[in-house]
């Protein structure tokens, strides 16, 4: 049945290969795709490597776990709510590492509380790891990783009860959140919490920014993993990102010149629009 | 605007239950407990079944017993080798179910969203001849800027153009700041309309 | 000056609550929008099929089911025939019966000729693409258990693309929302993808219609009360407006006050 | 088989998905519906291990009588009472739904809305004009503000008509299309990084390699 729709409807390739109109978004995906990879080689054969701007938001990690570790009192982790086929919450991995290290090392309790059972199994391992690196395996109590669960509110309503009950000193929450965000930020500044909030959900950006102490914003997120890891292979992905920003920088200039001089030609949109 | 209260004991049930919720913004307390956590229970139950009715058991029935479709056998399996992890030796194998679904979710940011954004891309070809479109010019590539990792922000010409870029930022937040301002009452609106016109029965 | 939180909470739920029981009735004015939006359906081709989405539960309902009611008055006055199902919110299907089976009547629609209801469908994104390759096939059964193949409405539409709608209206208030239909149906294609929009994300989604792959959006319970006006039934939307007003002088009030409080301490 | 086997599955499925999706073939031989329902299908599973979580750490609290065990016997009668009865009725079950309408549904709401009165509180607390970036958010938030809401109109006629064409509509379209730039290319990178195995927490690396 499958077969035969697709027979029917026999759209003509693009360039041969693609299907219709997709040349161009592939070819986008694999230019970012070739630009990381040059960069991750020249990093690799120790090349130099720009150095990446300072993130308050990210200097602020360390600040919160030496709060908390002051106060004697758990550091909160949430990775949004969404799971693993969200990049965002991919970007919240690659911080979870550093900050259950850091946990580990001065022995602060870690809380990490999911909305989605993937991205909880994800983060109980990576933490008995680190915690493992630190040698610190004893430390580590598989309970502090928690499914609370899969319903936006209830897990919402959970998150509210460990803020009022175990009374954490520093809470950071980093991936895509939604309206649960200013419930949470606000119930942390009523305890008095030191908060960072990152998420690339605009609608919800203006709330961490407003309510948290640092906040992170949109693709600062996907910076985070290879800031925190300070690894020259990994920034040299974030050299790759900023590359194709100028790219597209210098498509909407000369997009915007050639719009202005001759009002008619469509030439460039048609390219990106048609293949 | 005399109360007419209700008898329905379904909307009984939605008040106390509204209110129960309500108590919290007073203070932590047994009531506010008790609903979070029958909302928590029943909210986990919920999604289980609703899955289960709706993605397991027609493929169990329709796809793989009427359809003949056996690969999808290997799904479930699949989806079954997460619990590997609550045996210690073997629970490196759950990690292939988890490799399949973030594979998968990588395989979708980069199929999907290029064609979505490169719209955005070729919107951004304005006509420099009004002062709405210099305005929208400026801010998109200041905005860009503002997002360069790697360039130094000590530089005053690219300093001065992220600081505008960040007041742009600012204006779109401040902006769906106060959209959302205002929707979050429709919200709790909805809730007092539904206490005080539905549960006790005030005209409207 | 630090003040109970809750004693900001007490002021905010009296104001309201005044406000619900003695409007100010305040007037609306209509923004070029609400104007295009209109008249982007309005415009839409006689005898048309549009595919309306209420991708919504009862957590928004509040700002989105007085938007679907206008939508649809607007619909049956121009007599498009209507194909309501979302996916991906289950309780959506509930909330859209209750509205358009009075509507229905008052227009005389005949169920499985001029509208149809799906109800919804599990998937999101995922379904989506499958209606666009078969549409009964994706839905098998409407909102009441009913295999689709009798209904002339489902003949005259076997899949979900230009060639057979015209327009989609689309109630979004997240994932799976507005953005999957852009992607997965109406990107690249000529039916015209209008949404109504909770006001919370009307600036994020405002990126879409200025670029045109929105033609129009309702925006926000604000953008209802202009459209309800356009339309020529004022309804829900029209009536919160009032309550936004008092809410907007209240939450103006605190953050200056606020301000204040923090500026004289910290000179 | 520990460490190369889910980095090549990883690879593999998210070709299949690209390859589905920008190439001819791959569209023609529809490889994408059947992934769609592998991958739904083997999340609906996986779903249960939210079940054996909760079940764990609440039997844990009541064998130890934990301060609150009482809300665990609470909770796990709520869950598994609902459970039973979803699995004996169906998701349309007479009894499951009016649980559904009336109680999981008013309880969801109301939380829902708790937003309100916190960010009414907000107000009044957490904005505060601390930087020139604060600042200028406040000062469009509330312009937006009275823009949306009648009473803007009511105090100056053009209100309304400017905040859309200015602040939403000129500078609102401006920066959030940068950022939302921004994201997208954020998005691709980390995507590409685990394609290319530069970030492979989810398969039991050390957080980024």
């Amino acid at each position: 049945m499958m077969w035969l729709l697709a027979q029917e409807q026999a759209p003509t390739p693009t360039l041969g290969i693609f299907s219709t109109g997709s040349a161009i978004d592939f070819a986008f995906v694999l230019l970012l795709g070739v630009i990381i990879w040059i960069m991750v080689a020249r990093a690799r054969t120790g090349r130099k490597i720009p150095e990446i701007r300072k993130i308050a938001g990210l200097e602020a990690v360390d600040e919160a776990i030496g709060r908390a570790t002051e106060m004697g009192r758990p550091v909160v982790f949430i990775p949004g709510i969404n799971s693993v086929d969200n990049p965002q919450t991919l970007a919240a991995f690659g911080m979870v590492s550093h900050i259950a290290r850091q946990c580990a090392r001065y022995d602060t309790r870690f809380l990490a509380l999911n909305n989605d059972p993937l991205p909880y199994a994800v983060i109980e391992e990576i933490t008995r790891q680190a915690y493992l690196e630190e040698g610190r395996p004893d430390a580590f109590n598989p309970d502090d990783i928690r499914f609370l669960s899969a319903e936006q509110f209830a897990f919402t309503g959970a998150v509210i009860g460990i803020f009022e009950r175990e009374r954490p000193a520093a809470n950071i929450m980093v991936g895509s959140f939604y309206a649960e965000s200013m419930i949470l930020a606000e119930t942390g500044s009523f305890q008095g919490m030191i908060q960072i909030g990152g998420t690339a959900n605009t609608h919800q950006l203006p709330f961490f920014v407003a309510a948290c102490d640092y906040a992170l914003i949109g693709e600062e997120i996907y910076a985070a993993s290879a800031y925190l890891s300070k690894e020259p292979v990994m920034y040299g992905t974030v050299v790759g990102q900023d590359w194709m920003k100028i790219i597209i920088a210098l498509l909407i200039v000369t997009g915007a010149v050639l719009a202005t001089v001759s009002p008619d030609s469509t030439f460039l949109s048609d390219i990106l629009g048609g293949y | 605007m005399h109360p007419h209260i209700s008898t329905d004991l379904g909307l009984w049930c939605q008040a106390i239950c509204t209110l129960a919720i309500y108590t919290y913004l007073y203070k932590d307390n047994p009531i506010y407990r008790v609903a979070e956590n029958v909302f928590l229970g029943l909210a986990t139950a919920y999604w289980f079944v609703f899955n289960f009715f709706n993605f397991i058991k027609p493929a169990v029935v329709e796809w793989i017993g009427k359809n003949g479709q056996y690969h999808y056998v290997l799904a479930i399996i699949l989806g079954l080798l997460i619990f590997m992890r609550y045996v210690p030796s073997l629970s490196w194998i759950a990690r292939y179910p988890m490799s399949f679904w973030v594979g998968y979710g990588t395989g979708y940011t980069l199929a999907f969203t290029p064609a979505v954004w490169l719209d955005q891309i070729t919107a951004s070809f304005v006509a420099l001849n009004s002062l709405q479109n210099i305005l929208i010019f400026v801010g998109i590539l200041c905005t860009l800027v503002y997002f360069f990792f790697t360039l130094a922000k000590e530089n005053p010409v690219v300093g001065g153009i992220a600081e505008v870029g960040k007041w742009y930022i600012m204006i779109a937040l401040g902006s769906a700041f106060g959209n959302t301002v205002l929707y979050r009452w429709n919200l709790f609106l909805a809730r007092a309309n539904m206490l005080l016109f539905q549960w006790l029965g005030f005209a409207s | 000056m630090k003040i109970d939180r809750r004693l900001l909470y007490l002021v905010a739920v009296v104001l309201v609550a005044v406000t619900v029981f003695f409007p100010l009735g305040l007037p609306v004015s209509v923004s070029k929008l609400a104007v295009q939006t209109y008249d982007a359906i309005q415009d839409l081709p006689d005898n048309s099929v549009v595919f309306i989405a209420p991708m919504y539960d009862p957590g928004t309902a509040g700002e989105l089911s007085p938007m679907l009611k206008a939508m649809l008055y607007q619909c049956m006055e121009r007599k498009y025939r209507i194909i309501l199902g979302n996916t991906g919110w289950t309780l959506g299907a509930g909330l859209a019966h209750t509205i358009i089976t009075p509507i229905a009547q008052e227009f005389n629609y005949v169920y499985g000729t001029d509208y149809i209801e799906l109800g919804s469908k599990p998937g999101g994104a995922i379904w989506l693409q499958s209606a666009k390759a078969d549409l009964p096939g994706a839905a098998i059964v409407d909102y009441n258990n009913n295999s689709l193949g009798q209904y002339p409405l489902m003949q005259a539409v076997p899949r979900l693309t230009q060639e057979y709608v015209a327009a989609a209206l689309v109630l979004d208030c997240g994932t799976p929302g507005a953005p999957e239909w852009l992607a997965q149906i109406t990107q690249g294609t000529s039916i015209k993808l209008i949404i109504g929009e909770i006001q919370m994300t009307v600036p994020d989604q405002m990126t879409f219609v200025q670029s045109g792959q929105y033609a129009g959006m309702i925006a926000g319970s604000r953008g209802c009360a202009e459209y309800e006006q356009l339309v020529g039934r004022p309804g829900a939307g029209l009536k919160s407006q009032d309550t936004m007003s008092v809410i907007t002088l209240m939450i103006t009030l605190f953050i200056v006050l606020g301000n204040i409080g923090y500026l004289t301490r910290k000179k | 088989m520990r460490k190369e086997g889910p980095m090549i599955l990883t690879v593999l499925s998210s070709l299949v998905v690209v390859f589905s999706q920008y190439f001819f073939l791959g569209q023609k031989w529809a490889l994408m519906d059947p992934l769609n329902n592998w991958f739904l299908i083997s999340m609906s599973i996986a779903l249960a291990l939210g079940f054996v979580n909760l079940t764990s750490i609440h039997v844990k609290y009541l064998q130890r009588k934990r301060e609150g065990w009482f809300y665990s016997i609470i909770l796990l009668v709520c869950m598994y009472g609902y459970l039973a009865l979803g699995l004996i009725q169906t998701h349309n079950g007479l009894q499951f739904d009016w649980i559904y309408q009336n109680a999981y549904s008013p309880l969801g709401s109301t939380i829902f809305s708790l937003v309100a009165f916190f960010i009414t509180s907000a107000a009044y607390r957490a904005f505060r004009v601390r930087t020139k970036e604060a600042t200028i958010l406040l000062v469009c938030a509330v312009f937006v503000m009275l823009g949306r809401a009648p009473i803007g109109d009511a105090m100056w006629g053009g209100w309304s008509a400017f905040v859309n064409k200015w602040v939403i509509g000129t500078m609102n379209v401006a920066g959030m299309r940068g950022i939302n730039l921004g994201i997208a290319v954020g998005g691709f990178a980390t995507a590409l990084r685990i394609m290319l195995g530069l970030e492979r927490a989810h398969i039991g690396g050390s957080g980024t390699q």
